[in-house]
């Protein structure tokens, strides 16, 4: 059952360097699963919490959130309020007893497809074993 | 018809229930709530106030009315879903929360008759249990034409004479009930129904509060409209939604699309309790809001049971439960309400 | 020791100078032990104000509605409230003043010092009576509490009655005020979170059925937000009807009604509801129960706030409720914040 | 009214028609609730693609298109364009990514085709709800601001006048000039700085474009780029420089002696006074700080011999208001405070200099005509120890960056020292050597070979007076031996600060500072002469510690800038910016803490977005608890549509 399994990631990717990073990721014709959906938003920092609980609302198996590293936001410094945010985010999901690999961040520059091209596929191959994420996924 | 069960054959009884689905009364922490029954333990005569009243189970939060799926072209399709057919025990109703239902009855029993409540309502079984100690220290049922031992939209009531249990039941469905189990019921003798006599006028007066003159009350509220006196009352209150949700007597409900799937588009149509002390509850599209702040909820929420009800209905929409007072975060008190309006101006 | 009269004296001179509009405090409720919220306006009604261990309400709800209330008034009188606070209490001020949704000049601030003890919680005092109703709680020279039940009087160690929250308490004695009552006694809790221990030792499993069957209990009768001092919002993200349309609402404003929470009372939406909550609360609840308190269902909803309290604390150095004048928990970030779990 | 969407999707040849079922995908689309037309083409950037999409959108009257294809970053603009010419708003047009997010990185028909679909699903969702948008359009004040007189202030004054635009240039001082006026010669050739920079001096009091205001400060700015309002505070000179024929006879007469700052304290002045002999502009100025009153009956001297009635004792501060679009800001550099260095024995021992008293005593206008004499007796040193890092590089006590310049100068000190005293010997203690530059590292080379300079690797420990000369005790960690000099002079070289003052401008101009003090550039690496808030430029020593030649780069790097603002009648400004629903926001202000361009501000209680200001990065989005405050065409409405496209649910 677990093999038939394939995961539905949802990434807020940062237009100016993560979601760059993955259209570096395709120019280089780097293979990675396509269980990733991604959703470019401006900054890292305009992801709120909201989005997250959402998609996991709506069945995501997984939510990642990747902006610029710090010092490298387009925004100067949009990415240091994400870091804190989703930090909280992520404590809060722990807490209530989430699968602590179903929801993480990363930092994926302009240069780095190889990077996405890894984070996706760990965290595909993170997810798999888990199963689907029923948790906080819609049951009405 | 009236029995005798003895009480060490209570659960034996219970075990024959088990055709049915059983609800019943369980302490989870410091709160009762009901819940289904597995097996015959579980069940405890001598609980207090239950947290929702057994409303909630013919009254569910979550009512889905239909099922719809936008299909290709024009054939669409709506699946009205009915509650299934499956009978059921609320073991453990005290007489006030079954005389609440009596009153909702009314209420979905209109002109207009509410399919998926009277489905529950007809194919649930209430067997009462009456109240020798008053279940909640804001008791109140003599002050609004009820009694710790009414029999009203009961099915069977039971008193706790000590050793035994006065069985009465009241209706066919009761009937069925005893039928279940014939020999751990006996017919009562006298001294029964004497006992049953005293402990009933005793159960009363153990009632700590009351109201007097009630009936005083529907009259003033007529000319209270405009009154300053909401806006006193209503000073502490939080716009919660607990004495209402709570209130086995409240009935009030909203109506939602819940979509499950935008392609293609499905999802379902549900009904969920609503409560008058949300600001929303009144909030036009427009954004004007004729009942704007919470001095204008607290009024409507008295009026309604104490007025418009009475007029329509010739009932109060009230049993006195209790559950409002205690459970009000801010002690907002019906009863002192009542009364201050009932000796407002004189 | 506070003294109650100290208290009333206050009271009756600013009501009497007209310096406040009204006075917010505690008065005895006759059919129960809790106190509730009493609004005085005449100098002469400060008799019914009372103090002691069982005045648990968080009162600056009450500034909220005092600020909306005036909102809708064509000619709001201006003046100043004032208000009886606690420690926790005067936090949740600083909160609102933090958030410049009330401005200093709003409140008179009467603040009463819980000196090492602190209010009771309900259902601790409950088990001990054994279901007996207690007519009066009152503290003694050693901070123990002594409770009249029937006619009698029992002594209890002040551990064995109070709220988790006081035994936690960072700060038992108002930070902000104009007239402090009692002395800065400061307690500062050996273990601020050790509520949280139990929980944190769960395993991630457990963790979670502990909470689908808290949750599953909710009926979203909203009393949490509505005790809640810093769920101030016109709007509440989880309404889905109560938009607060005004002449200047747009269309597209009214399209963009987000629907993030069903209205149905079931786990999953139960769940979103109380995290967007929680990650709201961020760096905002001070800790005054109220929540939990009021929950008709005994849902321990103080642990989710406290736990980012305590990640608010120990990854960012951040109390909630000290300085009116810093910014707030998210609306701010240090170099050296924590990233090891971002990759 | 309903909208009606099309789906157009590119098969890009085989770039995404080889993984990606592209028939497939359109054919699901159509069935999208909302969509009117979906088709597929081979090369949607194409000519026939392009007008495939404009007939598509004028014969189906589509409300909005999405367009599946490469990366927004290739032929967003170009599809957009296209929606243009159909004659919808350009905002009306998504791209879906189905090529670089997609198809190239997926091998499995199947699976990267239902992503596809689902990317394209997503952006539906999103431009069903985009606002149609023009872009924010600002007219351009055609002059700049100028904030600073010295060399790099002067530099950038003299690129953007040259270049036909008017200038403000604004100097606190009574003369423009700076630091390097002050310095005798400069590494690493050498040549004599008051040489090359007089020239440049005149040259903006010359130029017609060229609005020269000394002795003045900023006193408030308002506005934002293209459009800046600042008050400028002019302070009494109490001369006319119009009637000032440079008699000098007036500082004969005046009774008061003051420090000279010019001089660094070597020497003194008069409280009337020009600065130094080429100031510009070429007048005199009176000190009230030291006047004994500016009435004839305390004093009055300077007033009766002046000929020409130049002074004016009831000159008044005038506030002059100026309209410009673009700022530099080039405030420049302070020495390290001589209290911070009491270890050093700087400020307690006379013979123990900085830098720029050193070059004054080098100068050969300075204090003594370009002869290198002690100020405690004038005599002539004959050993002196330059100390470098004083005050820098020292995170525990003092600045913990590197001031950068020190070890050339130091170096030059050492060789100008040589060519003074010819039988003296120069010591030199450093850390390290820091010669990266043109010729720089010859330069110290050559201080060491041909002046013998001896270079000591280490601390100074202790600097004490004893019988006349100054001991100094060390260590050459590179011997590993104890150093002690019985010096003549010390020189150090103190570390660079912001200049004082500068913390209060970077707050009137809403410039972030570093942890140091120095102002903040936009991005360390891509906008290094960019300020954050933008129309506002950096140079000089005012961003970081730097030598002349990077002074003048950078000055005329933010000249640069400033020109491609100022060269344009209007700007033009992404229309995709923060927008508040007054109903909801309550004024809690934590959007205006976390806004990076100062673009938020509270207004009545309510947020208020500067559209000109706001870039539309969402942060406030993010941060608000009320949902009062969305960024134009990405409200957390679309991004929750696009969350259930793509999850399918």
């Amino acid at each position: 059952m677990a093999e038939k399994f394939e995961p539905r990631i949802v990434a807020f990717l940062c237009k100016w360097c993560s979601s760059a990073g993955s259209d570096l990721a395709g120019v280089s014709r780097m293979q990675y699963p396509p269980n990733v959906i991604p959703i470019t938003v401006m900054c890292s920092g305009s992801v709120s919490p909201l989005y997250i609980f959402d998609a996991f609302n709506k069945g995501a198996d997984g939510v990642l959130v990747s902006g610029c590293h710090p010092g490298d936001c387009h925004y100067i410094k949009g990415n240091y309020y994400a870091r804190r945010r989703i930090a909280l985010v992520k404590e809060l999901l722990e807490f209530i007893g989430l699968e602590q690999k179903r929801f993480r961040m990363s930092w994926v520059s302009a240069a780095e497809g190889t990077k996405y091209t890894q984070i996706i596929s760990d965290f595909v191959e993170d997810l798999k074993p888990l199963g689907p994420q029923t948790k906080l996924r819609r049951k009405i | 018809m009236d029995k005798i069960l003895l009480k060490k054959a209570l659960h034996q009884w219970v075990k024959k229930l088990h055709a049915y689905r059983i609800y019943a009364p369980s302490k989870d922490g410091d709160i009762w709530t009901y819940e289904a029954l597995t097996g015959s333990e579980g069940f405890d005569p001598d609980f207090r106030t239950t947290a929702l009243s057994p409303k909630k189970i013919i009254f569910p939060q979550r009512e889905v009315y239909f099922q719809f799926e936008k299909k290709d072209g024009d054939n669409n399709s709506i699946k009205e879903t009915l509650p299934e057919d499956e009978s059921a025990i609320v073991l453990g109703v005290r007489p006030c929360d079954a005389r609440a239902l009596t009153l909702t009855d009314k209420v979905f029993g209109g002109d207009f008759k509410d399919l998926y409540y009277w489905k529950r309502r007809n194919q649930t079984i209430l067997v009462g249990m009456a109240c020798i100690t008053p279940p909640s220290p804001n008791c109140f049922c003599l002050s609004v034409d009820g009694s710790p031992h009414s029999k009203e939209g009961l099915d069977i009531l039971l008193t706790d004479l000590g050793e035994k249990y006065y069985v009465q039941s009241l209706t066919k469905k009761g009937d069925q009930l005893l039928n279940l189990a014939k020999n751990l019921f006996t017919q009562p003798g006298a001294a029964d129904k004497r006992d049953l006599q005293k402990i009933q006028t005793e159960s009363e007066k153990k009632i700590k509060r009351q109201i007097d003159n009630l009936k005083k009350v529907p009259p003033k509220l007529k000319g209270m409209w405009d009154s300053p006196f909401w806006d006193e009352e209503a000073m502490s209150c939080l716009r919660c939604g607990i004495c209402t949700y709570m209130c086995p007597t409240c009935h009030c409900f909203d109506i939602n699309d819940e979509i499950h799937s935008s392609a293609p588009l499905k999802g379902e149509r549900i009904r969920t309790w609503d409560t008058c002390q949300f600001p929303d509850f009144t909030m036009h599209s427009s954004g004007h809001n004729p009942r704007p702040d919470k001095a204008a909820r607290l009024r409507q929420r008295i009026m309604h049971k104490f007025q418009y009800f009475l007029e329509i209905h010739k009932n109060y929409q009230c049993t006195g439960c209790g559950r409002c007072v205690t459970k009000c975060p801010v002690s907002i008190d019906i009863i002192e309400v009542l009364e201050k309006v009932r000796d407002y101006g004189s | 020791m506070v003294n109650v009269e100290d208290l009333r004296k206050e009271a009756q001179r600013i009501l009497r100078e007209g310096k406040v509009k009204y006075v917010i405090g505690y008065e005895k409720d006759q059919n129960g032990l809790l106190p509730k919220p009493a609004f005085i306006e005449e100098p002469e009604d400060v008799a019914r104000l009372i103090w002691n261990p069982t005045c648990v309400h968080n009162l600056t709800k009450f500034l909220v509605d005092e600020k909306k209330r005036k909102a809708l008034e064509k000619k709001p009188d201006n003046r100043p409230v004032g208000i009886v606070v606690k420690g926790c209490d005067s936090r949740a001020i600083v909160v609102l003043l933090q958030e410049k949704y009330i401005e200093r000049e709003d409140v008179h601030i009467l603040g009463m010092s819980c000196e090492r003890n602190g209010v009771i919680d309900e259902k601790k005092l409950a088990k001990k009576l054994k279901g007996q109703n207690a007519e009066n709680v009152e503290i003694d020279e050693d901070g123990n509490f002594v409770v009249t039940s029937a006619n009698k009087t029992i002594k209890f160690q002040a551990e064995e009655l109070l709220a988790e929250r006081c035994l936690e308490c960072p700060a038992n004695y108002p930070v902000i005020y104009d007239l402090l009552l009692g002395e800065k006694a400061k307690k500062k809790a050996a273990e601020p979170f050790k509520s949280l221990g139990k929980m944190e030792s769960l395993s991630e499993e457990e963790r979670w059925a502990f909470w689908t069957e808290q949750l599953s209990k909710c009926i979203r009768c909203y009393a949490c937000r509505s005790a809640c001092p810093m769920c101030y919002c016109d709007e509440c993200v989880v309404d889905t009807i109560n938009f607060a349309v005004t002449a200047d609402t747009t269309a597209s404003e009214k399209a963009g009604k987000i629907k993030w929470v069903e209205k149905s009372p079931v786990p999953s939406e139960n769940f979103v509801y109380h995290m967007v909550r929680a990650m709201h609360l961020a760096g905002r609840c001070i800790d005054c129960g109220e929540c939990e308190r009021v929950c008709p269902l005994d849902i321990p909803l103080r642990f989710l706030n406290k736990k980012l309290e305590k990640e608010a604390k120990e990854l960012f150095g951040y109390d909630a409720g000290f300085d009116p004048n810093k910014p707030s928990l998210v609306s701010s970030f240090k170099d050296e914040d924590p990233e090891d779990f971002i990759r | 009214m309903r909208k009606k969407t099309g789906v157009f999707v590119c098969h890009c040849g085989i770039n995404i028609a080889g993984t990606v079922d592209v028939k497939k995908v359109a054919g699901d689309l159509s069935k999208h609730p909302g969509v009117d037309f979906s088709e597929d083409y081979v090369y949607m950037c194409s000519d026939p693609g392009q007008n495939m999409i404009i007939d598509a959108i004028k014969e189906k009257k589509l409300d909005n298109v999405v367009v599946a294809c490469c990366s927004p970053t290739l032929h967003e603009t170009t599809f957009r364009n296209a929606a243009k010419a159909a004659g919808i708003n350009d905002f009306q047009c998504e791209i879906a990514n189905i090529r670089e997010q997609c198809s190239w990185v997926h091998k499995d028909m199947d699976k990267a085709t239902a992503k596809a679909t689902k990317l394209t699903r997503s952006a539906v969702e999103k431009v069903r709800q985009n606002e149609s948008l023009d872009p924010i359009s600002i007219p351009v004040t055609r002059r700049a601001l100028v904030i600073g007189g010295g060399i790099a202030g002067i530099q950038a004054a003299l690129d953007i006048a040259n270049t036909g635009y008017e200038v403000i240039l604004v100097e606190r001082n009574p003369s423009i000039g700076g630091h390097m006026i002050q310095l005798s010669e400069t590494f690493p050739t050498l040549d004599c700085s008051q040489c090359i920079l007089t020239p440049k001096m005149v040259e903006v009091s010359k130029h017609p474009k060229i609005k020269l205001m000394t002795y003045s400060e900023i006193q408030d700015i308002s506005g934002y780029v293209g459009n800046f309002r600042v008050k400028i505070l002019k302070k009494p000179t109490y001369v006319d420089p119009d009637k000032c024929t440079l008699c000098d006879e007036c500082t004969k007469v005046c009774p008061v002696v003051m420090t000279n700052e010019f001089d660094l304290g070597l020497t003194g002045r008069k409280a009337i006074y020009i600065p130094f002999p080429q100031a510009i502009p070429a007048t005199f100025t009176l000190d009230i700080k030291g006047c004994p009153g500016l009435v004839p009956i305390a004093c009055g001297k300077c007033a009766d011999v002046c000929e020409p009635k130049a002074i004016d004792y009831d000159m008044k501060a005038q506030i002059i208001e100026e309209e410009v679009g673009a700022i530099i800001v080039a405030t420049g550099y302070d020495l390290y405070e001589k209290e911070n260095l009491s270890e050093y024995g700087y400020g307690k021992y006379p013979d123990v200099l900085d830098g720029l008293q050193f070059e004054r005593l080098c100068s050969a206008s300075g204090p003594t005509q370009g002869k290198v004499l002690r100020p405690s007796d004038h005599k002539e040193p004959k050993e002196v120890v330059f100390i470098q890092c004083a005050g820098s590089r020292d995170p525990e006590l003092h600045c913990a960056y590197c001031s950068k310049i020190c070890c050339m100068y130091t170096a030059k000190h050492a060789m100008l020292y040589k060519h003074h005293v010819h039988d003296g010997q120069a010591y030199i203690f450093y850390i390290d050597i820091r010669s990266g530059g043109k010729g720089y590292e010859e330069f110290v080379q050559r201080a060491v070979e041909e002046d013998d300079v001896v270079y000591l690797r280490g601390k100074v420990s202790k600097i004490f007076e004893e019988q006349g000369k100054i001991k100094v005790w060390g260590v050459d960690t590179l011997s590993g031996k104890d150093i002690e000099i019985d010096a003549d002079m010390v020189v150090l070289a103190t570390a660079m600060r912001p200049s004082q003052g500068a913390a209060e401008l970077a707050k009137k101009l809403k410039i972030a500072m570093d942890k140091d003090g120095f102002l903040a550039e936009a991005h360390p690496k891509l906008r290094p002469v960019e300020s954050v808030t933008s129309g506002m430029f950096l140079a000089g020593a005012a961003q970081a510690p730097k030598d002349i030649p990077e002074a003048v780069a950078q000055a005329s790097g933010a000249a640069a800038k400033a020109i491609s603002i100022l060269s344009q009648e209007r700007l033009f400004h992404s229309p995709m910016v923060a927008k508040v629903s007054l109903n909801l926001c309550t004024g809690c202000g934590m959007c205006v803490d976390v806004c990076p361009y100062e673009a938020l501000s509270l207004k009545d209680g309510k947020a208020e977005v500067n559209e000109v200001l706001c870039e539309g990065c969402g942060t406030c989005q993010a941060t608000c608890l009320r949902a009062a405050i969305n960024v134009k065409n990405t409200t957390p409405s679309q991004v929750h549509e696009m969350i259930r496209a793509s999850l399918g649910g």
